[in-house]
């Protein structure tokens, strides 16, 4: 057989998340590149079909099913918000297909909504928030923090998930507040956040939100004393151009950081800076890595047959540029060394590290 | 108490204020194109971020803040004119005149953000603040620029104010948007008039686009939910009404404000609308009725 | 207001012609469905199946648009929040009570009657833009509250809906299977539109084309024009719920952003390009840009300029829509003949 | 001074006037009578520039303006008053008189101000609701204004269509006594009016139009030509 | 209640104001079963604002009126109508783009009593009927399926009156109803009011036509500046002074603020 291996990717390439899409798209297509140029997959040509899911799942199931029946795809990946992937999940499970999140976060889609179809190569928020309260309680005695996040379910469940951690872990807590998804102004909330005198504020606004309330921030000299910590898609290399100093001393937990100190590493970003002009984040990281992932359980397995894929898939351990990751067969989920990474004069610079043994948490699928 | 009344009322009022103040001017344009042309505006927030887009090219090119200032409404306004004649001006004389140009502005919207996001990517961007510090007044803290934004907007209404109802330009614009073919025939050039008109509602839009750049980021979809409360406010203070926008637009931002002390914000949307509902079956025209219509 | 009606008409079209014109192009649509599932069934496809019965969901969706837009003369930006009540109303049944569609329709019924009924008494009051805009605001707050609602699965949506089977007498249908589905949701949709163009034709149904030309005098006339328009939003809400009850079935998920505006927004497109007051122009014209977005999303990530683009064309140059052009092109060659 | 020469007009499809020749000379009042529908408020809007007509000339001074756009018609100097007076409902009693001074650009404040007055003083119930919205006004207050709105502009030519539609007697001999003031001024007026029995003693001449066509032209003079015209309307 | 000796229409003092301007002022008259009652004034008078008024258009700030016996004070317009008043209007008031049957049709609807709303119309035979009558009625036939919006004016003013009388009114209010009509439509449709008091109607009138006024009405009211200036006959009104000043202009008009 030499026809090419069809991956199905669905991504927003329009939309709220079209930045990530972005990133998910250079990540894949340079991942894709090497491979090929190294001969494929058992001398098979991998080939990318993209469909743009404007970050609707009713938009991104219609758009994977077209890819499973008509594109043909044999594997699919792109998604980015939950709500999406366990749409899709849902698709690849009625077409008997395996699909790969490289994005979504949610700590559900590996745990009571797992599925047998769907994977997750991507560090999950329970592992994040471990890994950055495993810091702050190193840096920080007796912590007092303060909670910010956007309202809405992904907010609220990244915010829980970060409190546990950290009052597990000594800290106390000062208030918590949540503004709107696409809040304009946060100075309202800023009289609350002063009142309260934290020495820590956690945030997991996202993306544009980010940038205001950083501006803001330093605007009313709110951060003054305080250290700012966040979730992984606080900052990352889309808004921190547009941050600018505000950003500096800021911490979050990622699975993946530019400036990792590996050879592996150091040679991806230089090859993504050179094909895309532009340093790669988490999300170009894990999508690069999706597919050496997706090339080596096919190598074991002999075959794209899903059945015999995904038996190779469950215990899989692939090398990625931030390590050697391991998929655990119980929940799909993948398990890898957590870093704090902190920004300091508009890099990400790692200041901490958990093994990921401790960060993974426990496995909660109980479907398979 | 008055630790309370200092520290966490009043710079709650005063910060909504100035949010106030950047709502109102979005209200006026919306409201001004409305009211005078019989047009819902839906492109209105995807032209307020090409206005701010529009700074931020003119200030990569090496301008001053000051100038992208002033030139950014020019550009708006040229913009806005050939919008209006090359698109608008086809369905407007149509019976269905309300409708039609919702739609063909929603179309516009769609084109305009896409445009935006191929040009200057989808990832935000930031306009520096020209003027930096803050004051400290009665132990308040308040960052300067704020300051400025409010001034230069409450001298912006007065402007728009006045050159609408004690001009006879204001006139002629309200008599050619209700009845073309009379307007016309006491010699009111009617097509110039609504491209007129469009575009200094579209000029207001860039206007606030560049003044809330430095401290909203710049973002393709940044004005789909700012235009969200602009309409909000000029549907509680009357369609194409002035006094109702600027009445409601600084009453809705305060309430929004100092509710936020006291609710979680999941319920500032519920709560804008329940004030839009109520103000609605009490006035079913808004709390100021409508300038150009009977 | 004399010199706005006289493009394209000298005289008014006979009832009769303009009519059977239209019921001519409603059959030619079902014909046309009937061939494609011919073709379709033929080749073993799914995915268009799928697609085809999704277009004609969304469909009935704009069809209660038409309703309230090309009959009563209101414009309804937010008509989706029905569409995903209904939905979410749907899947929580099939899911937790009972994989049934009967009961699910019903639940749907009577649920979306009375959410409609709130939403009306809310809605009504405005006229014009106003309730163009209050309607847009009532989705707006509905969308997020479900956005933010663990117990509906919050911004995930729900998932893991079961596709029931319908028991017909002898035979049964599984609505899992695409083709059958399809059929199906055809029959319902004629049902649906058989229905409407028969209303339009009683008292009520003219009741409503006179409030959309001029509500104030029917007052006059011994009418209260509330109560008929607040029957009409009931009515349309229930369109709407009832279509919305059947996409759970054909996907297996609902999500909160079936609530959101590009939801409305789309449908009142598909009635625009079809052609509004005809109600088979709402079909058409979902099908139409089903399938546009369909093929032109492949072909590049800026498929939105070209679905805007599509709207600019066809607001300026065709704004009485795909059947406001066709009915008289037919209608001009009957007489001919 | 106005010349309409074998002038059609469709609304779409329906044929209105089917070739309509008239004339106004300088310093003439003209009357055009006919029934109800044969196209008296067509020719008018026709000559206005509200509608365009389909074939024929119509001429001022000479120059064609058929087809103009309104707003080019009425600097020429043509006043119209159309027959549902057309007030601007958002705008004040004076923001609509205000207007009629678009008509002849370039006057001079003083000049707009004076002329102003006079008309408050022709029309002291204007006065009194200067700040009212145009359209509370009562119908009659509403013909007044809409005449006068067109005055301010000072024309050269009127076409006044049914003027005195709705209006109290009283009101009627106003208008008519203001339309006598005019034909005293040398300003030539097309006037369109049901009131014939009123309108025949203003009118030096007149036409009867029926089903868009003349039917008939006559001197409002001449006795015979009178008698016929009652006769052509009775039928 | 329907005693026939009784006043169809009792006013009584009957107040509007529109901001400062009092456009009805404490007015108050009878209209009685089977005759015309005509309202005249002078432009501005509130002959309008009254029938807006009477005919639940708009709620008067104080005052009453009683329709046959009934109170009817501030009913909105469709309980009006089901009482049995009925209004044209002086503003051609009418459904633009609906055929001149279907105007109609709407109308007479209302002698349906709400039965059938969800049967084909072609099943409400009265009001078919009654539609078919009123074409006849009042000459229509030429133009029965055009659009209302595409009548000359004249027409649309018959098609007014015809609208007003579809549902079969007790009391009809015509304002200004030959308004824009040439002389000989004016004359037959004095001769249609006629008719209808013959067939039992009572009319409320308003007119500027005089000698139409004169000629058809059996009480006139006159209303200067809001109040009820005279009432009487005919011949009556026309020789008060007062009216005369106000009205019909033989006296100069006092000045007034
Ligand atoms: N906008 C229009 N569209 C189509 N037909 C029209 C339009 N306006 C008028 N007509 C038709 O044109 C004919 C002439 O109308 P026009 O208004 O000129 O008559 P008119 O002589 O002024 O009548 P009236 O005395 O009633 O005012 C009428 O039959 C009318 O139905
Ligand atoms: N809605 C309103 N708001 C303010 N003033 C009004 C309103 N309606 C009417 N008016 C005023 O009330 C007065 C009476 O108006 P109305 O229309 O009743 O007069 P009318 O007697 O019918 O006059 P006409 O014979 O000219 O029709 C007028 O001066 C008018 O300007
Ligand atoms: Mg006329
Ligand atoms: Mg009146």
């Amino acid at each position: 057989q030499t026809a090419p291996i069809r991956v199905g990717v669905v991504t927003p390439l329009s939309g709220t998340y079209a930045g990530i899409g972005q990133q998910v798209k250079w990540g894949l297509d340079l991942a894709a590149a090497q491979i090929n140029a190294a001969g494929g997959v058992m001398g098979r040509k991998l080939e990318l079909v993209y469909e743009d899911e404007e970050a609707n799942p009713a938009v991104a199931t219609q758009k994977a099913e077209k890819l499973f029946q008509v594109g043909k795809v044999d594997f699919l990946t792109g998604t980015v918000n939950s709500g999406s992937t366990l749409a899709v999940g849902q698709v690849a499970e009625r077409n008997n297909r395996l699909i790969a999140t490289t994005v979504s976060f949610a700590d559900s889609i590996t745990a009571d909504k797992c599925s047998p179809n769907v994977f997750r190569v991507n560090a999950r928020a329970g592992m994040q928030s471990a890994a950055l309260a495993d810091w702050m309680a190193s840096t920080q005695k007796n912590a007092n923090v303060f909670y910010l996040g956007p309202d809405y379910e992904m907010g609220r469940s990244t915010v829980a998930a970060f409190k546990a951690a950290a009052e597990g872990k000594g800290a106390k807590t000062a208030g918590e507040v949540f503004a709107p998804l696409d809040n304009k102004d946060y100075s309202p909330y800023f009289g609350q956040i002063r009142g309260a005198r934290p020495t820590v504020i956690y945030t997991s606004v996202a993306g544009n939100d980010t940038v205001r309330l950083f501006t803001q921030m330093a605007e009313f000299g709110v951060n003054r004393n305080v250290q700012v910590l966040g979730a992984s898609g606080t900052v990352t290399s889309q808004n921190l151009a547009a941050i600018g100093k505000a950003a500096d001393g800021f911490v979050t937990g990622v699975g993946y950081s530019p400036s990792i100190d590996s050879a592996e590493n150091r040679k991806f970003v230089a090859d993504f800076e050179a094909a895309n002009k532009s340093k790669p984040d988490l999300y170009g990281a894990d999508s690069y890595g999706v597919l050496f992932f997706y090339k080596a359980a096919v190598e074991k397995a002999k075959s794209t047959d899903t059945d015999k894929v995904r038996e190779a898939m469950r215990g899989l351990q692939w090398a990625t540029p931030q390590g050697t990751k391991t998929m655990r067969a119980g929940d799909h989920q993948a398990m890898q060394d957590m870093y704090a990474v902190k920004v300091e004069g508009g890099q990400f610079q790692i200041v901490g590290k958990v093994a990921a043994a401790a960060a993974i948490g426990p496995d909660a699928c109980s479907r398979f | 108490m008055l630790d309370w009344l200092q520290f966490v009322l009043a710079p709650q009022v005063v910060n909504g204020l100035s949010i106030g103040v950047a709502v109102v001017l979005m209200a006026l344009g919306l409201t001004i194109i409305f009211g005078l042309l019989d047009v819902i505006n839906m492109a209105h927030g995807e032209f307020y971020a090409i206005g701010a887009y529009a700074a931020l090219a003119l200030i990569g090119m090496g301008l001053p803040f000051w100038w992208a200032l002033a030139l950014t409404p020019l550009l708006m306004a040229a913009l806005g004119y050939a919008t209006e004649r090359a698109l608008i001006q086809r369905v407007f004389n149509s019976k269905d005149r309300h409708t039609l140009t919702l739609l063909l502005t929603f179309g516009i919207a769609i084109i305009l953000e896409d445009i935006l996001k191929i040009v200057f990517g989808a990832n935000p961007m930031r306009i520096e603040q020209p003027i930096s510090g803050a004051t400290e007044m009665f132990g308040l803290f308040f960052p300067n620029y704020r300051l400025f934004l409010m001034a230069v907007g409450a001298a912006v209404i007065a402007v728009v104010w006045a050159v609408v109802f004690r001009t006879r330009l204001g006139a002629m614009v309200r008599a050619a948007a209700y009845d073309r073919h009379m307007a016309a025939s006491l010699g009111v050039p009617v097509s110039v008039v609504y491209a007129g008109t469009f575009a200094f509602g579209v000029a207001l839009a860039g206007l606030s686009g560049v003044l809330l750049a430095p401290i909203y980021s710049v973002f393709p979809t940044m004005g789909r939910d700012f235009v969200l409360i602009a309409f909000s406010v000029v549907i509680i203070g009357g369609m194409g009404s002035i006094k109702g926008a600027v009445i409601a637009g600084l009453l809705l931002t305060q309430v929004q404000s100092i509710s936020s002390l006291y609710t979680s914000p999941v319920w500032s949307d519920p709560l804008l609308f329940g004030i839009m509902v109520l103000v609605l079956m009490w006035r079913p025209h808004g709390l100021f009725g409508r300038l150009g219509h009977g | 207001m004399v010199e706005a009606l006289t493009i394209g008409r000298a005289t008014a079209p006979s009832a009769g012609t303009r009519r059977s014109a239209v019921r001519a192009l409603s059959y030619a649509f079902f014909a046309m469905a009937l061939l494609f599932a011919a073709v379709a069934a033929t080749l073993g496809d799914v995915f268009f199946f799928r697609l085809a019965t999704e277009a004609l969901i969304f469909g009935g969706l704009a069809l209660s648009v038409d309703l309230l837009l090309g009959r009563t003369g209101l414009l309804p930006l937010g008509q989706a929040l029905f569409f995903g009540f209904g939905a979410y109303v749907s899947a929580l049944t099939l899911k937790h009570l009972a994989p049934s569609l009967p009961l699910a329709l019903a639940l749907v019924l009577v649920s979306g009657t009375l959410v409609g009924l709130v939403g009306g008494l809310i809605a009504i009051r405005a006229k014009g833009v106003y309730f163009a805009l209050i309607s847009f605001g009532l989705a707006q707050v509905v969308s997020k509250i479900v956005f933010n609602t663990r117990e509906l699965g919050a911004s995930d949506g729900l998932i893991g809906v079961p596709a029931p089977v319908v028991g017909l007498g002898v035979a049964s249908l599984d609505t899992a299977h695409a083709p059958s589905f399809f059929l199906l949701v055809l029959a319902g949709m004629a049902l649906l539109l058989a229905l409407l163009m028969r209303l339009m034709d009683t008292p009520f149904g003219r009741t409503l084309d006179a409030i959309r030309t001029n509500e104030q005098r029917l007052a006059f006339l011994g009418f209260d024009p509330w109560r008929y328009k607040l029957a009409a939003f009931v009515l349309a809400a229930d369109i709407a719920a009832l279509s919305g009850a059947l996409y759970p079935m054909l996907r297996g998920f609902v999500s909160p952003e079936l609530m959101f505006f590009q939801v409305s927004g789309n449908a009142v497109i598909n009635v625009i390009v079809g052609g509004t007051g005809s109600f088979v122009g709402a079909l058409y014209g979902s099908a139409l840009l089903t399938a546009l977005k369909s093929v032109v999303g492949s072909f590049t990530a800026h498929h939105a300029i070209a679905i805007g683009a599509l709207f600019v064309v066809s607001v300026i140059f065709f704004p009485k829509g795909l059947i406001g052009y066709l009915a008289p092109a037919l209608e001009r060659r009957w007489s001919r003949r | 001074m106005l010349e309409l020469r074998d002038v059609h007009t469709h609304y779409g499809l329906s044929h209105v006037l089917q070739g309509v020749s008239l004339r106004v000379e300088p310093g003439e009042v003209v009357g055009l009578f006919g029934r109800n529908g044969v196209g008296k408020t067509t020719v008018m809007k026709t000559i206005a520039g509200w509608v365009a007509p389909s074939r024929g000339a119509v001429l001022l001074e000479g120059q064609p303006i058929g087809g103009l756009p309104p707003e080019r018609i009425c600097r020429r100097g043509i006043g119209f008053v159309p027959e549902d007076r057309r007030i601007f409902p958002g705008l004040t009693v004076q923001e609509n008189l205000v207007l009629g001074f678009m008509q002849s650009p370039g006057r001079s404040r003083a000049e707009d101000r004076r002329s102003l007055d006079a008309i408050y003083s022709r029309f002291p119930r204007l006065g009194e609701r200067r700040g009212q919205m145009g359209t509370t006004l009562s119908g009659g207050e509403q013909q007044m204004l809409a005449m006068a709105r067109v005055l301010v502009g000072a024309p050269r030519l009127l076409l006044i269509d049914e003027p005195t539609e709705g209006l109290a007697p009283k009101i009627v001999d106003e208008i008519f006594t203001l339309m006598e003031g005019l034909r005293r001024d040398g300003i030539p007026i097309l006037l369109v009016e049901q009131n014939m029995h009123r309108a025949i003693g203003l009118v030096q001449r007149f036409y009867v139009l029926e089903r868009g066509a003349i039917v008939l032209e006559g001197d409002g003079g001449n006795t015979a030509h009178r008698e016929a015209l009652v006769r052509q309307l009775a039928v | 209640m329907n005693d026939a000796t009784l006043p169809i229409l009792q006013v009584r003092d009957l107040t509007v104001r529109f901001g400062s301007l009092v456009a009805v002022n404490g007015v108050g008259f009878d209209a009685q079963r089977g005759q015309i009652t005509a309202v005249i004034g002078p432009n501005g008078a509130g002959k309008s604002s009254l029938f807006n008024l009477i005919s639940g258009a708009i709620r008067p700030s104080a005052g009453r009126v009683t329709f046959e016996g009934r109170d009817l004070t501030g009913a909105s317009p469709e309980r009006m109508l089901a009482a049995g008043l009925s209004r044209s209007f002086q503003i051609t008031n009418l459904f633009f783009e609906l055929p001149v049957r279907e105007n109609l049709r709407l109308a007479a609807q209302f002698v349906e009593g709400g039965r059938g709303l969800l049967r084909h119309v072609s099943a409400s035979r009265a009001a078919q009927r009654r539609v078919d009558e009123l074409i006849e009625r009042f000459a229509l036939h030429a133009r029965a399926d055009d659009l209302a919006g595409f009548l000359s004016h004249g027409e649309q003013r018959r098609l007014e009156i015809a609208v007003a009388l579809a549902a079969r009114p007790r009391l009809l209010l015509l304002d200004e109803p030959t308004q824009g009509m040439s002389h000989a439509d004016t004359q037959d449709t004095a001769a249609l009011i006629r008719s209808l008091v013959d067939d039992g109607l009572s009319i409320l009138l308003v007119e500027h036509d005089v000698d139409l006024v004169m000629d058809l009405s059996d009480h006139v009211v006159v209303m200067h500046q809001g109040a009820k200036l005279a009432e009487g006959r005919p011949e009556a009104v026309r020789a008060d002074p007062a009216v005369q000043a106000a009205y019909f202009g033989e006296v100069q008009e006092p000045a007034h603020a």
